[in-house]
């Protein structure tokens, strides 16, 4: 018996079932920080959740709508300076998956978000980095979750701000020091890992009802299939639940914020 | 040792025209009062440093202020774009800017080479990325024991940097709590430093291993309540998330953000 | 994940023979009860690790667990010589000692690289200093953007890094408190780390910015009251300086240090 | 009318004084943090002592026997992590004054607080150089306070632990980012500047009833005088009041420590 869910739930709770009890994580903000939370609500209680902003473990009670907001200093074991965050425990090892979103992807996962166009004279300017390039590198491995669209999904970026595997696939090779790179790309239709040994994108996992014409259809490149095709397990009743409270009781949070005295 | 000044004479004595500025604060204690004034005296030609430039150097690109910035994420955070931003990058107005853009990584790094007073910073970073091509400031080393291939990156030391924090004590001294960002690094590699508190205290009453900036290590105190306004401080006030909703509004347009700063920051006196 | 172990079954776990082996506290929190349980179980050919050797590393040097050692100030703090390390150095005796010598700075640098992943730290220091002719870990790099001269001594990544703390929770989250000295790199740098604790609490009561190191970032947490005893635990117990006066006496003799080591460590169960 | 006082106490009195009211002082164990501490509860209140163990701006009530006491940290503004304190507050350049002792000194006030003889076959062994190579080098100017004794001013010491400047006084020519080095030399008998062009030490004032024959017999080189010698101010009452009521609110709170219970 299905239950009623939207395509982005089942992102969600897809990309919360990929990081395990105890994982230590290293949370992007938007996506990412959804699935991550969820995670930790659901199957995940003792994920450990870190944000740049140098919150180590948190906990936080609603989504940030920032990467600094006062609700995961106020819920984390301790909080420390922005370059301890970075040195000590992302370049120190202490990461065991980062979690990323993009604006932009290609097929051997290297991200986008710094600009459509040329840089000198870009199309649209966005926002950059952040702490993505360096996560992408220094953390053990990395999940990145995204909506699939031709948009996101191109056949070459503009740039490589975040390296994936790079521009041939093999930007990784023999450096040392340095993590696996990603494992795994968690959209809303499906899921795709990279080839063991090309990097190429693979798409291992169908969503419920998902064809693999829609996922081409999405995306700017050909796409590979894996040869044995799964289908994604569905959302539980509880994982819903507790993904729906969260957000409400996020969007309450936030709203009750709003003085917006100087709007 | 730190004076206690007027935001206004604390300004006026330290940013000049064409300096190098870092105005710090993770999300949390971004001092916007500061930059306001900044904007109101009509300094012009400023090189201006964050990590996340955020409504405070939107606003002060937006009014003319900046030349050059040098960043390492470039958005309104859970919003979308900076639109005054993006207009000086993109069509250069009300004048070009030109960017020098890093890692998050390689920021903090550079803010923690400053403070240590050294001339570069190293890090396990940009490997794979585009940025070293598009920006001339990241070298590479090579590591004199294991042969590494590490990145290295200008520490940031700038003519002036300026942060929030919650209070001082009347020595000064000044405690930075919750999330710290690079607050004292910033003051700690700046030439000269403007730190704007909530309050002043007899008591900082901070454990013995908190973030507690010394008195003489900083140039000038000034009281700004609500001086990380529409930014947080942790103790005092939460962040106004509509506001930065509404900013995005505001910004996407050059005559409403005209407007708006008409009202808000030069019919504003000394107030965020 | 940290799991709490029997001081004795912790350094059985991680400390064998011929390790690189970290024991910090800077006078304060020297993990003096794991030293005596790593004499205890005979280690041999360890490279000890520490900026201040104290009277820990003379005691594990004096009883043989040592075969090389890093530091960079290697005296009995307001009272002399170390003299067991004098002894080995001097004499050979109980066998050579290897010395890899630094500056404070140097070796604090050397811990914030190991920390921070790096295999190397970077900083002005050694200028005229006769130390990096006696010591080949010390050598000095070009600045890429200002060509100054800096000097680079390898990061400190030892096997084992053991520290002593006031207090862990439940879940082996640690707090340290008062000077902290290089506590929190010691775990960070080491490949497995152990932290001996006063106790284990409910709640560790750290503000907002306390030195608190995470449980999953700590292999084995063990409690040994006193365990830092004759240095002190800031909010426990005071350093027992008449110890390290008559530590003096002891030290000196080497059937004096031979008897005090019977009585104290080898006949001492697990305590300190 | 004169007052009774020994050459330490001279000695330490001359420290203290040396020291402005406001500076920043990174302060080295022993006669250092003597003369420093006597400063700040004299004629300045506002000195700012730093130590080492990372206790900034600390006031303690009794001498700290190591340089990590519990009192340093108890009376400190605020205690910082060791390499911060290297790092960002003596690097970063904010030390006025590095105070330090030695075991011996040159003419070019080259400090040996490593080894008597040779590197590898050391005659005895010294604790090393601690804290001094780079308070010497990157603190804004440098004070020594040390006995006056042929042992400790010799003709060449034997190793060159923390510069002055250099075996020919050129050490620091030409070398950017650091400080002017050591400024003045106060012993037991008498003031010593560096010359300002060949960096010699010279005597430049002599502590009342000392005679120049003395300083030349307790050191182990032709010592230079300055042309007009001074007589070096002698301690005032209150001076010599606080500093012994200082040492023996030291002595009884060290001796009240006194368990050694496993001695």
């Amino acid at each position: 018996m299905s239950l009623d869910y939207t395509a982005a739930e089942m992102m969600t709770v897809t990309a919360a079932r990929a990081l395990a009890n105890g994982t230590t994580c290293f949370v992007g903000i938007g996506l990412p920080s959804e699935a991550a939370n969820l995670a930790r609500l659901t199957h995940a209680p003792e994920v450990v959740l870190i944000y740049e902003s140098g919150t180590l473990q948190t906990k936080p009670n609603v989504l940030p709508l920032s990467i600094g907001d006062g609700e995961l200093c106020e819920t984390a074991l301790t909080t420390v300076s922005v370059p301890e965050m970075f040195r000590y425990w992302l370049q120190g090892g202490h990461v065991d998956v980062g979690f990323l979103g993009t604006a932009q992807i290609d097929r051997y996962c290297n991200l986008n978000t710094t600009l459509i166009g040329d840089y000198r004279e870009p199309k649209v300017r966005l926002p950059g980095g952040g702490g993505a390039p360096e996560i992408a590198t220094n953390a053990g491995e990395v999940f990145i979750t995204v909506k699939h669209s031709r948009r996101t999904f191109v056949e070459a970026v503009d740039f490589v701000t975040t390296v994936g595997f790079g521009r041939d696939g093999r930007a990784r090779d023999g450096v040392p020091n340095i993590g696996r790179g990603p494992t795994r790309v968690i959209t809303d239709l499906c899921v795709m890992k990279p080839d063991p040994e090309t990097k190429e994108l693979v798409v291992v996992s169908l969503h419920p009802g998902v064809t693999a014409e829609q996922v081409q259809e999405a995306s700017g490149w050909e796409i590979r299939f894996a040869e044995r095709l799964e289908t994604t397990p569905e959302p539980g009743a509880e994982e819903l639940n507790v993904l729906r409270e969260l957000k409400a009781r996020t969007a309450r949070h936030h709203a009750g914020n709003e003085t917006g005295a100087q709007a | 040792m730190a004076e206690f000044l007027s935001l206004h004479d604390a300004v006026a004595r330290y940013v000049e025209d064409g300096a190098t500025l870092s105005m710090e604060g993770f999300t949390h204690l971004i001092p916007f009062a500061a930059g306001h004034e900044i904007i109101r005296q009509g300094r012009r030609e400023l090189t201006l440093i964050r990590m996340t430039p955020d409504l405070i150097f939107d606003q002060m690109i937006g009014a003319g202020c900046a030349r050059r910035l040098i960043f390492s994420w470039g958005g309104n955070p859970g919003v979308g774009s900076l639109h005054r931003l993006r207009d000086a990058v993109e069509k250069g107005y009300p004048q070009p800017l030109e960017i020098f853009e890093h890692s998050h990584a390689a920021m903090a790094c550079a803010f923690e080479a400053g403070a240590a007073g050294l001339p570069l910073a190293v890090l396990r970073g940009y490997v794979g990325s585009d940025l070293p091509k598009v920006n001339s400031q990241i070298k590479f080393i090579e590591c004199p024991f294991t042969g590494e291939r590490l990145a290295a990156v200008p520490a940031v030391r700038p003519d002036v940097g300026i942060v929030h924090a919650q209070k001082a004590d009347r020595a000064g001294n000044v405690l930075v709590e919750g999330i710290i960002g690079v607050q004292k690094e910033v003051v700690l590699a700046a030439r000269h430093s403007i730190v704007t508190v909530e309050e002043v205290v007899d008591e900082l009453q901070a454990g013995p291993n908190a973030c507690v900036i010394p008195g003489w290590a900083i140039d000038a105190i000034a009281v700004a309540e609500q001086g990380a306004y529409p930014s947080y401080a942790h103790g005092y006030y939460p962040r106004d998330n509509a506001f930065y909703k509404a900013w995005d509004e505001i910004a996407r347009d050059r005559e409403a953000f005209a407007a708006w700063l008409e009202e808000h920051v030069y019919h504003a006196g000394g107030a965020a």
